[in-house]
C-alpha cells in the first residue's frame, strides 16, 4: 500500500529521538499510548470496578481475547508489510466447521487438528496467491474470500452443530495452569508472541518487513524477496486463524460454520489500537499486545460494571479513533511550540517535505 | 488416538438434594437475564415480564447481553455474571453447547441456570422454560397453514439462521406432522433461511415464490421472516393467492392482518415466558424445586406448574392471532 | 550535460512516452464492459433456468433490492477516489433509518420531505464527523471510520433501547416512496440512478470532482498544486454519509420494521460493490458508473442464486468466489492496458 | 549584492529568511531576489538549503524568521495555492504528477479551460497541452497517464505544467537533472522567451555549464546561508565551486589506468518484447563500462533485467561464468552484483527508514549472527561508509526522507558500496548530486574499479561517460549501436550512435526492433 498523507503525518510521532536506541524509540512510539492506556485502564478498573482484580476473572478475561491474540499476531507482521486479511474470522469458521466434520467422520483428533492447521495454512497461501502472484489488492481479495470461506463452512457443516468432542480436550483449552487462574492458553500464547516478536524485532527478516511495508519497489531492488515474503505472511496468518480455529471450537464446545463470525473486525481494531499503521512499514509487536489486552480489559470491566454493550461498543469505537487522533495531536501542539531541545518529529523528504498547512 | 467412538461416561448429578416446597423464597436474588441478544425488540418486550416478577419476589432485576446474537459473546457475559455474584441466570442460548462449559462454571459458583425461549444442553443447566412444547407450535403452525391452503398444495418453510435449535426442532416436528394422513396432500417443496435478517428473509421470500410458480403457502417460525415475508407479499403480485402464517408479534403483522394479506398466526406471550424464569429460577434457588420431573411449583399470576421431563417446563399452548384478537395485545 | 555542442539541433523530436495509447484506452473502457457482460451472463443464466426470474415483479424487486447499495456504493466511490475509506456507511444507515422512524413516531403528521432531509442531514453529519477526523486531524480513514463503525452503532443502539418501529408507526405516504413506480420503475430505484448519473457526471466534468482523483492519485502532489486536500475528503466524506443517509431513508420506506440493527454489515458489501466495479480501492482511478454497475451486479447475484435454488448454503461461497472472479478479470484488464501503454516496465511487486 | 539596484521592485524577493527542521537549519537568513527578465542560477552543495528555499517561495513552508516580498510589498504565502495565485510558478526537484490522471489533466489539474456551466473543456486542455509540448520540442499524447512515464518524460511534463501558468515568476529546481540535450536545449530556448517576455526565473542545477549558459546572476549557497550573488559573467566556474564548497576542486575526473581482467559480466543476447532486443556485452573487472544513450532509449531497463527485477524474455546473464537466474535480485546479489538505481525515491530508499537501516538493508544477513541482528555492527558498518561519502546527516536514525535529495543519493550508493560487490551497476550514480560529492563519487568508482570490481555505469551526462568510461556502449531504441573504446569515444560518436545514425564505431546490432514504440 502506497503511504498516505494523513499516515505520513502520524509518522511525525514515530520519529526516533537522536541517539533512539530500541527502548526509547518504542517509548516514542503509538505503542507507548497503548501501554500507557492499558496500564492505566487496570489500575483503575482495579480499584472502581468491584470483581475486576481477581484471578478468577484475569482467567476469563485472557480467555476472552486468546483468540483475537493468537490471530492478530500474524497479522501484525501481514498489516507492517502494508496488507491485510479480512478472512481470518471465515477461515477460522471453516477450519472449525472442517473440524466438526472430520470429528463427526470419526478421525481422531490427533490428526484433526494437524490437517486443519495445514488447511488454513492452504486458506491462507490461496490469499497469498491472489495477492503476490495475480497481483491483487489483498484489502479486495481477502472480502472475497471471507465470504467463500464462511460459504464453504455452511457447505462442509450446514446448519449443524458438532459438539461432543471429548471433555479431556474441551477442558484442556479452558484448563488453568496448576495452581493458579492463568489458562492454559496463555502460555501458548505467550511462546508465540516472543517468536514473532523476536522475528519482527530482531532479525533481517522482521527489517526487510518494515521495507516491504515501507517502499515494496524499494524492497525489491534491496534483493528482499517480496513476494515470497507475503506470501509467507499470509500463509502464517491462515495457520494463525486456523490455530484459532481448533482453539476456539475447543473452548466452546462446539463446531459450527457461524463460529467467530465478525472477528476480523476486532482483530484488525486490535491491532490498529496497537499503533501498526494501516499503510504498512510501521508497529510493533508490544503494542499490538497492549491493544489486545486494552480492547479485552475495557470490555471486561465494562461489563463488570454493569455497562451495557451500547456504551461498550461507543467506546471502543472511541478509543480506535483517539488512538491515532491523539498522537497526531499531540505532534502538532508540540510542533507549534517553539523549538526546544526535543526535536519535533517533523520530517519529510525535502523532496516531498512539502507539506501545506491550509487550514 | 482420541476418535468420536471413545464414549466416555461422564456421569451426570442433577438436582442435588432434596426439594423443600415450602421453602422461603429469600429477598433480594440477584436474578440476571441474558437474551440471545441486548435490544432484540423481543427480548425487550419479554423480560419485561422478568422484571415485574423479579419485583414481585423482591429481588435485584438485571438485563446484560451481548449486541450481536454470538455465543462466544454470550460466554464472556455469563462468566461475568458469575464474577458479580448472580443468583440465578436466566438465559436465552445462541448456542445449546457452546455456553455450557461457562454456565457449569456459574454454577459452581453457586449460581442457579434457567434457559429461556431457546434452550442450552440439559446437562448445564436446571430448568427450560419451553414457551410452547415444540410440538404444540408444530402443530399449530400445520393447522394454521393446512386450513389456510384448503389442506393441499405446496408450501415451504422460511427459517431463521440454518443454527438456530428451536427453529431447526421446529421444521423437524412440522414435517413429521405433515406424514400425519389429513396433511397427505400438502407437499413440501423448499426450507430458505432468512438469518433473522429483515432483508435477507424478504430476498429469500421473493426467491421461493419465483422458483416455485406454484406454491400456496409459505410457513415462517420467526418473528422477523413472517414479517418481512408478509411485507413482500402485502406489495406483491402473489398478495391473497399465497398464504403465509407462522410465529410473529401483533405489532408486526397487525398492518398485514388488517390489509388481508396474513389470515391468522401464532406466538405465546413472551412476557409470561419471561415472568415464568423468574420465579422458576427463585424456586430452584429457594430449594422449593431441584430440577426433577413431577415436582410441583406456583409462579405468581401464571398460577402452579409442573416440572417435565428432562427439566422442562411448558408454558402452554400458543396463542394465535387473527382479525377478531389482534386488537387486544400491543408487543 | 553540455549544452549547446554535440551535434547540433537538427536531432529528431523523439516520441515520448510510448506505448499503445489508444489501445489502453480501449481496454480501460472494456473495464465497466465486463461487469456489465458478467451482469447480463447472470441475468440470461437465471431466466433460462427461471423464466419468472423476468417478470416485471421480479425485475422490480431486482431494483428495488440493488437501490441502497447503489446509493451507498457511488457515496463509497467518492472517498475511495481520495484513496480513503468509509467503514461506518452501515452504522450511519441504520442511524438514520431508525432517525426517521422515530422522528414519524414522534410527530405523525410529519411531511415526507421533511423526514427524508432530516435523515439526509442526520448521515451528512456522521459524514461531517468522519471527514473532520480524516481531513483535520489527518490520521488513515480506515481506522476512523473502523471506530465510528463501532461508535455509530453503539449510539443507534443506545438510542433504540430495544424498541422496534413498525410499519405502522410511519405514514402510508411515506411508505408508499418505497412502493410507487414511475413507468413501472420503483422511485427508489429513480433515485438511485438520479444519484449516480449526478456524481459521474461531477466527477467527470467538474474541477473539484477531477481534484477528488488527484488527491487519491498522489496526495503529497495534490497539497502541492494547491488543491484544498483537506477541504475536499471532508466534502467527499460529507457526501457520502449524506447518502448513506439518504439509503437509510430509503430503507425505512421500503423495510418499515426498524431496530438498531439496521444495516448491520453492510459495509464490506459496500466496499465489495465498489471494488468488484473497477474502484481501485488505493484511490485515483474508477467511476461512479462501474461502482453502481458492482453494486447491481452483487445484489443480482444474491437474488439469482435462491431463484436458481443454488442451496442456501453455497450461496456466499458462490458469492465470494464471483467477487475474486471480478476483481481478477478487472486486474486482468489492467495489466494488459499497462502493458499497452509501456510494452515492458518492472513487474509489479 | 546587485550592484545596480533595478528601478521597478523585484516580482519576488526573499528577505533574511530561515527554516528550521527540528534540529537542522536548512536555512539560515538568506535573502535573494528575481528581478523581471532575468535568469536567477543557485547553486549549493547538497543539502546547502536550495529545495528549503524554493519551499519557502512555493508557500510550501513558511519561513521561521525573515519574510516573502512580492513586487516590494511583504506577503504571507500561506500556501501552494496562495504562491500560484501571486503568480509563481514552481517545478520542483522531484516529479511531482497524479500517476492515474492524464497527462494533460496533469498540466491542469485545479486550473482546467471551462466551458458553460463551468464544466471542464476537455477539447481545449487538450489542445492547450499539446501547444505546450510542441513549445518544448516534444511528443508526449496528452491523452496518456502519467503512470509509466519515464522521469525524464515526468520532468517534461512538470516542465509543461509550470509554463502552463504563464507565470511572472518561474522557479526550477533542478528541472535538467533527468533530461539529456536536446530537451535542456529546447528548455533553454523556452526559458530565454519567457526571460523575453520579462519573467523572472531562478534556475537551480549542479551543472555548471548549464548554469552558467543560461544565467545572468549566480547566487552560492554553503551550508543554509547565502555566500554571494554576482554577475554570471563575472564569475569562473571555479570561483563558484570555491565559494560553494569551501575548497578548490582539483579534477572531476580521476586520472585512471585501467587494467582490465577477466570477464565477469556477461551478457547474451537479452532481449525483452517491446522493450529491448539482441543486448550482449562484456564486463571485465577493474573496467569502468558505459551505457550511454538518449532518455528512453531502454539502458535503464537492460540493467534492470540483468539485475533480475524485470524479467527477460530471451538471452542470458552470467557473472563470473555461471549463469543468473532470471528474476531473482536476492539471487544477483548472492553472485556480487549490485545495480545503484535510477529513481532513488522509488527504488533506492525506503524513505520511512533510518538512514542507518538504509545503509544497512542489503547486509541484513551479513550484519546478523544466528539469525538475530547485531545493533552494534549494523551501527558501525552503516557509519563507516556514510562517512567515506560524507552524507550529510543530523542524525543516522532520523528517517532517511529528512536528507537533502544528493544526500539520499549518497545513502543508496552507501547501501551497495558496503556490499562489497564484484559487479557494481551503477544507473545515473551521480544525478543531482553536487560538484565535491560528485568528484568523490567518481574517485571512488574508479577506486573500485581499481580493485578489481567491474563497474556498469548507465549515464546521460556525456561528460561523465567520456571522463569515466573504458569502454562505451551505445544504445538506441533497445538496441546496442555502438561499441567505442576510451580513445574513440567522443561526443560526436557517441550522438551519433545514440540517435540512430551509424556513424563512427560498430553497430553490433541489426536493424532496430520491429516492436518498439
Ligand atoms: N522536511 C525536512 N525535515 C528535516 N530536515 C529537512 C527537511 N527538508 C530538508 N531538510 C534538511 O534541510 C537541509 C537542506 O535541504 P535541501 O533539500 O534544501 O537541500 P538542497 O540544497 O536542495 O540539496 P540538493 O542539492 O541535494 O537537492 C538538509 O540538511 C536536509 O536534510
Ligand atoms: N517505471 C516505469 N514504468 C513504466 N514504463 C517505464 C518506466 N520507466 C521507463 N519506462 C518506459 O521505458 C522506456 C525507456 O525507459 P527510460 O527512459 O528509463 O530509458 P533509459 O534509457 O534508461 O533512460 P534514462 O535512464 O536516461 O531515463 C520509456 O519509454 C519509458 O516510457
Ligand atoms: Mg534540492
Ligand atoms: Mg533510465
Amino acid at each position: 500500500m502506497a503511504p498516505e498523507v494523513t499516515e505520513r503525518d502520524a509518522a511525525a510521532t514515530a520519529a526516533p529521538p537522536p541517539r533512539g536506541r530500541a527502548v526509547r524509540r518504542i517509548l516514542a512510539g503509538r505503542e507507548s499510548g497503548v501501554l500507557g492506556a492499558l496500564l492505566l485502564t487496570v489500575l483503575a478498573a482495579s480499584f472502581l470496578v468491584e470483581g475486576f482484580a481477581t484471578g478468577r476473572n484475569a482467567g476469563f478475561l485472557i480467555l476472552d481475547v486468546a483468540a483475537i491474540a493468537i490471530i492478530a499476531l500474524p497479522m501484525t507482521l501481514v498489516v507492517i508489510t502494508g496488507e491485510i486479511d479480512l478472512s481470518v474470522a471465515s477461515t477460522l469458521g471453516l477450519t472449525s466447521a472442517v473440524m466438526g466434520h472430520l470429528w463427526v467422520a470419526g478421525l481422531p483428533l490427533e490428526t484433526i487438528v494437524p490437517l486443519c492447521l495445514v488447511l488454513g495454512a492452504v486458506l491462507g497461501a490461496v490469499n497469498g496467491l491472489l495477492v503476490t502472484v495475480a497481483g491483487l489488492p489483498s484489502l479486495a481479495v481477502t472480502i472475497g474470500t471471507m465470504a467463500l470461506y464462511r460459504g464453504l463452512a455452511y457447505v462442509v457443516l450446514g446448519d449443524t452443530a458438532v459438539a461432543d468432542f471429548p471433555p479431556a480436550w474441551t477442558a484442556a483449552a479452558v484448563g488453568r495452569l496448576p495452581g493458579t487462574d492463568v489458562p492454559q492458553v496463555a502460555v501458548l500464547i505467550m511462546v508465540l508472541a516472543l517468536a514473532v516478536g523476536v522475528l519482527l524485532h530482531a532479525t533481517p527478516v522482521g527489517r526487510s518487513l518494515y521495507a516491504i511495508g515501507s517502499n515494496d519497489e524499494a524492497a525489491r531492488f534491496s534483493g528482499i524477496p517480496v513476494r515470497w515474503t507475503r506470501l509467507w505472511l499470509f500463509v502464517a496468518t491462515g495457520a494463525g486463524a486456523a490455530l484459532a480455529g481448533v482453539f476456539w471450537t475447543l473452548q466452546y464446545g462446539s463446531a459450527r460454520a457461524d463460529n467467530a463470525n465478525g472477528l476480523e473486525l476486532s482483530v484488525i481494531a486490535a491491532v490498529l489500537l496497537g499503533g501498526v499503521s494501516i499503510f504498512g512499514g510501521r508497529g510493533a509487536l508490544p503494542g499490538v499486545i497492549g491493544g489486545v489486552l486494552l480492547l479485552g480489559a475495557i470490555r471486561n470491566a465494562l461489563q463488570l460494571a454493569d455497562v451495557s454493550s451500547d456504551t461498550l461498543n461507543i467506546v471502543t469505537g472511541l478509543l480506535l479513533v483517539a488512538s491515532v487522533v491523539a498522537p497526531n495531536l499531540v505532534a502538532r501542539l508540540r510542533e507549534r511550540r517553539p523549538r526546544s531541545g526535543v526535536p519535533p518529529a517533523r520530517p519529510r523528504t525535502p523532496d516531498r517535505p512539502l507539506r501545506t498547512e491550509e487550514s | 488416538g482420541t476418535t468420536r467412538g471413545d464414549a466416555d461416561g461422564a456421569g451426570e448429578q442433577k438436582g442435588g438434594g432434596k426439594a423443600d416446597p415450602d421453602a422461603k423464597i429469600p429477598e433480594g436474588l440477584k436474578i440476571s437475564y441474558l437474551p440471545k441478544q441486548l435490544n432484540n425488540p423481543y427480548f425487550t418486550y419479554a423480560n419485561s415480564g422478568g422484571e415485574e416478577a423479579v419485583e414481585e419476589l423482591k429481588g435485584e432485576y438485571k438485563e446484560v447481553g451481548p449486541s450481536e446474537a454470538t455465543a462466544s459473546s454470550q460466554v464472556s457475559y455469563i462468566n461475568t455474571l458469575s464474577q458479580q455474584g448472580s443468583d440465578v441466570i436466566v438465559i436465552a442460548a445462541n448456542d445449546p453447547n457452546a455456553v455450557c462449559s461457562a454456565l457449569g462454571q456459574a454454577q459452581q459458583a453457586g449460581a442457579k441456570i434457567v434457559t429461556y425461549d431457546s434452550d442450552a444442553d440439559p446437562e448445564c443447566r436446571d430448568i427450560f422454560i419451553n414457551q410452547a412444547s415444540a410440538k404444540g407450535i408444530a402443530e399449530t403452525q400445520i393447522k394454521l397453514i393446512a386450513d389456510q391452503i384448503g389442506g393441499k398444495g405446496e408450501i415451504a418453510f422460511l427459517s431463521a439462521t440454518p443454527n438456530a435449535t428451536n427453529q431447526n426442532t421446529w421444521l423437524e416436528l412440522m414435517e413429521k406432522e405433515l406424514e400425519k394422513d389429513e396433511y397427505k396432500d400438502i407437499e413440501v417443496v423448499d426450507t430458505v433461511y432468512g438469518n433473522d435478517d429483515d432483508q435477507k428473509s424478504f430476498q429469500e421470500m421473493q426467491g421461493l415464490l419465483q422458483s416455485h410458480p406454484d406454491l400456496k403457502g409459505v410457513v415462517s417460525p420467526t418473528t422477523v421472516g413472517v414479517a418481512a415475508a408478509a411485507r413482500y407479499l402485502s406489495d406483491s403480485e402473489y398478495k391473497g393467492d399465497v398464504k403465509l402464517t407462522g410465529l410473529g408479534t401483533p405489532n408486526q403483522m397487525r398492518e398485514y392482518v388488517d390489509n388481508g394479506t396474513v389470515e391468522s398466526f401464532a406466538l405465546w406471550d413472551p412476557k409470561d415466558l419471561s415472568y415464568l424464569a423468574a420465579h422458576v429460577g427463585a424456586s430452584l434457588q429457594a430449594g422449593r424445586i431441584t430440577g426433577a420431573e413431577g415436582e410441583e411449583f406456583t409462579a405468581g399470576r401464571l398460577g402452579d406448574y409442573e416440572v417435565g421431563a428432562e427439566g422442562e417446563v411448558v408454558l402452554g399452548p400458543p396463542t394465535v392471532f387473527d382479525a377478531k384478537n389482534i386488537d387486544e395485545y400491543d408487543f | 550535460m553540455s549544452a549547446g555542442s554535440g551535434t547540433g539541433a537538427s536531432a529528431p523530436v523523439a516520441e515520448h512516452g510510448g506505448g499503445d495509447v489508444r489501445g489502453a484506452r480501449r481496454l480501460r473502457q472494456v473495464r465497466e464492459l465486463g461487469i456489465l457482460l458478467a451482469l447480463a451472463l447472470i441475468v440470461a443464466a437465471t431466466a433460462v433456468a427461471n423464466p419468472g426470474f423476468l417478470s416485471g415483479q421480479s425485475i422490480r424487486d431486482l431494483l428495488l433490492s440493488a437501490t441502497l447499495l447503489t446509493i451507498l456504493a457511488v457515496g463509497q466511490t467518492l472517498v475511495i477516489v481520495t484513496r480513503s475509506v468509509d467503514l461506518s456507511v452501515g452504522s450511519v444507515l441504520g442511524l438514520a433509518a431508525f432517525a426517521t422512524g422515530t422522528l414519524f413516531a414522534a410527530f405523525p403528521g410529519l411531511p415526507v420531505a421533511v423526514a427524508v432531509l432530516a435523515g439526509v442531514a442526520l448521515g451528512a453529519v456522521c459524514g461531517a464527523v468522519n471527514g473532520a477526523l480524516v481531513a483535520v486531524a489527518r490520521v488513515p480513514a480506515l481506522v476512523v471510520t473502523l471506530g465510528t463503525l463501532y461508535a455509530f452503532r453503539g449510539v443507534d443502539y443506545w438510542w433504540a433501547a430495544g424498541t422496534q418501529i413498525n410499519a405502522a408507526d410511519m405514514p402510508a405516504s411515506f411508505l408508499g416512496l418505497g412502493r410507487t413506480a414511475v413507468l413501472g420503475v420503483p422511485v427508489p430505484a429513480l433515485v438511485a440512478l438520479a444519484v449516480v448519473l449526478a456524481a459521474g457526471w461531477y466527477l467527470a466534468s467538474y474541477r473539484s470532482g477531477r481534484e477528488l482523483y488527484a488527491i487519491g492519485s498522489e496526495p503529497h502532489a495534490a497539497r502541492l498544486s494547491g488543491i484544498p486536500v483537506d477541504r475536499r475528503i471532508f466534502a467527499a466524506f460529507v457526501v457520502n454519509g449524506a447518502l448513506a443517509g439518504l439509503a437509510g431513508v430509503l430503507y425505512a420506506a421500503r423495510f418499515g420494521t426498524l431496530d438498531a440493527t439496521v444495516g448491520t454489515g453492510l459495509e464490506l458489501q459496500v466496499v465489495a460493490a465498489a471494488v468488484v466495479g473497477g474502484v481501485a480501492i488505493f484511490g485515483g482511478s474508477g467511476t461512479v458508473y462501474g461502482a453502481a454497475l458492482g453494486a447491481v451486479l452483487l445484489t443480482t447475484i444474491g437474488s439469482a442464486l435462491p431463484v436458481l435454488r443454488v442451496s442456501g448454503f453455497w450461496q456466499q461461497a458462490v458469492v465470494g468466489l464471483l467477487i475474486l472472479v471480478a476483481i481478477g478479470m478487472d486486474r486482468i484488464l489492467a495489466v494488459r492496458a499497462a502493458r499497452r501503454l509501456r510494452g515492458g516496465g518492472p513487474d509489479g511487486t | 549584492m546587485a550592484p545596480h539596484p533595478p528601478p521597478d521592485p523585484p516580482p519576488l524577493a526573499l528577505v533574511d529568511a530561515a527554516k528550521s527542521f527540528g534540529m537542522v537549519r536548512a536555512l539560515r537568513g538568506v535573502s535573494l531576489d528575481l528581478r523581471a527578465g532575468e535568469i536567477h542560477g543557485l547553486c549549493g552543495e547538497n543539502g546547502a538549503g536550495k529545495s528549503t528555499l524554493v519551499a519557502l517561495l512555493a508557500g510550501v513552508h513558511q519561513p521561521d524568521a525573515g519574510h516573502i516580498e512580492i513586487d516590494g510589498a511583504p506577503v504571507a504565502l500561506s500556501g501552494p495555492a496562495a504562491a500560484q495565485r501571486a503568480g509563481v510558478a514552481v517545478i520542483y526537484q522531484e516529479p511531482t504528477l497524479f500517476p492515474d490522471l492524464s497527462v494533460a489533466e496533469n498540466i491542469f489539474m485545479g486550473r482546467q479551460p471551462l466551458r458553460g456551466g463551468r464544466r471542464i473543456d476537455r477539447r481545449a486542455m487538450r489542445t492547450a497541452t499539446a501547444e505546450l509540448f510542441a513549445r518544448l520540442g516534444v511528443r508526449i499524447d496528452p491523452d496518456r497517464p502519467a503512470r509509466g512515464l519515464s522521469i525524464a518524460d515526468q520532468q517534461l511534463v512538470e516542465i509543461a505544467k509550470a509554463l502552463s501558468f504563464d507565470a511572472r515568476v518561474l522557479v526550477m529546481d533542478e528541472p535538467t537533472a533527468a533530461l539529456s540535450g536536446v530537451e535542456v536545449r529546447r528548455l533553454f530556448a523556452v526559458a530565454r522567451a519567457l526571460r523575453g517576455n520579462g519573467a523572472a526565473i531562478l534556475f537551480i542545477s549542479h551543472r555548471f555549464d548549464e548554469v552558467f549558459a543560461l544565467c545572468d546572476r549566480i547566487t552560492v549557497m554553503r551550508d543554509g546561508g547565502h555566500v554571494g550573488t554576482g554577475r554570471a559573467a563575472d564569475l569562473t566556474v571555479d570561483a563558484v565551486v570555491r565559494q560553494m564548497v569551501g575548497r578548490d576542486i582539483a579534477t572531476l575526473y580521476p586520472e585512471r589506468t585501467p587494467a582490465p581482467g577477466a570477464p565477469v559480466l556477461e551478457v547474451e543476447e537479452l532481449g525483452r518484447r517491446g522493450v529491448f532486443s539482441g543486448v550482449g556485452f562484456t564486463v571485465r573487472a577493474g573496467e569502468v563500462v558505459a551505457l550511454a544513450g538518449l532518455v528512453g532509449a531502454g539502458r535503464s531497463e537492460v540493467v534492470r533485467a540483468v539485475f533480475g527485477i524485470d524479467r527477460y524474455d530471451s538471452g542470458t546473464v552470467a557473472v563470473n561464468g555461471r549463469p543468473l537466474p532470471p528474476n531473482r535480485p536476492a539471487a544477483a546479489m548472492a553472485a556480487g552484483v549490485g545495480l545503484v538505481p535510477e529513481d532513488r525515491r522509488q527504488q533506492g530508499l525506503v524513505m520511512e527508514l533510518s538512514v542507518e537501516r538504509n545503509a544497512t538493508l542489503t547486509r541484513r544477513w551479513a550484519l546478523s549472527r544466528f539469525g538475530l541482528l547485531r545493533r552494534g555492527a549494523e551501527a558501525s558498518a552503516a557509519a563507516g561508509w556514510l562517512g567515506r561519502l560524507r552524507v550529510k546527516a543530523g542524525d543516522t536514525a532520523a528517517p532517511v526522507a529528512t536528507l537533502s535529495g544528493g544526500n539520499q543519493q549518497k545513502v543508496v550508493l552507501a547501501k551497495w558500496l558496503a556490499g562489497e560487490p564484484a559487479v557494481l551497476i551503477v544507473d545515473e550514480p551521480t544525478r543531482g548530486i553536487d560538484v565535491g560529492t560528485k568528484a568523490e563519487v567518481h574517485r571512488l568508482l574508479s577506486e573500485l574499479a581499481g580493485q578489481g570490481i567491474a563497474v556498469l555505469m548507465v549515464s546521460s551526462e556525456l561528460p561523465e561517460v567520456l571522463g569515466m568510461a573504458d569502454r562505451v556502449l551505445v544504445m538506441h531504441e533497445g538496441r546496442i549501436t555502438a561499441e567505442l573504446h576510451r580513445d574513440d569515444a567522443t561526443e560526436e560518436a557517441v550522438m551519433f550512435a545514440a540517435t540512430g545514425q551509424h556513424a563512427g564505431g560498430t553497430a553490433p546490432g541489426g536493424p532496430p526492433p520491429e516492436a518498439a514504440r
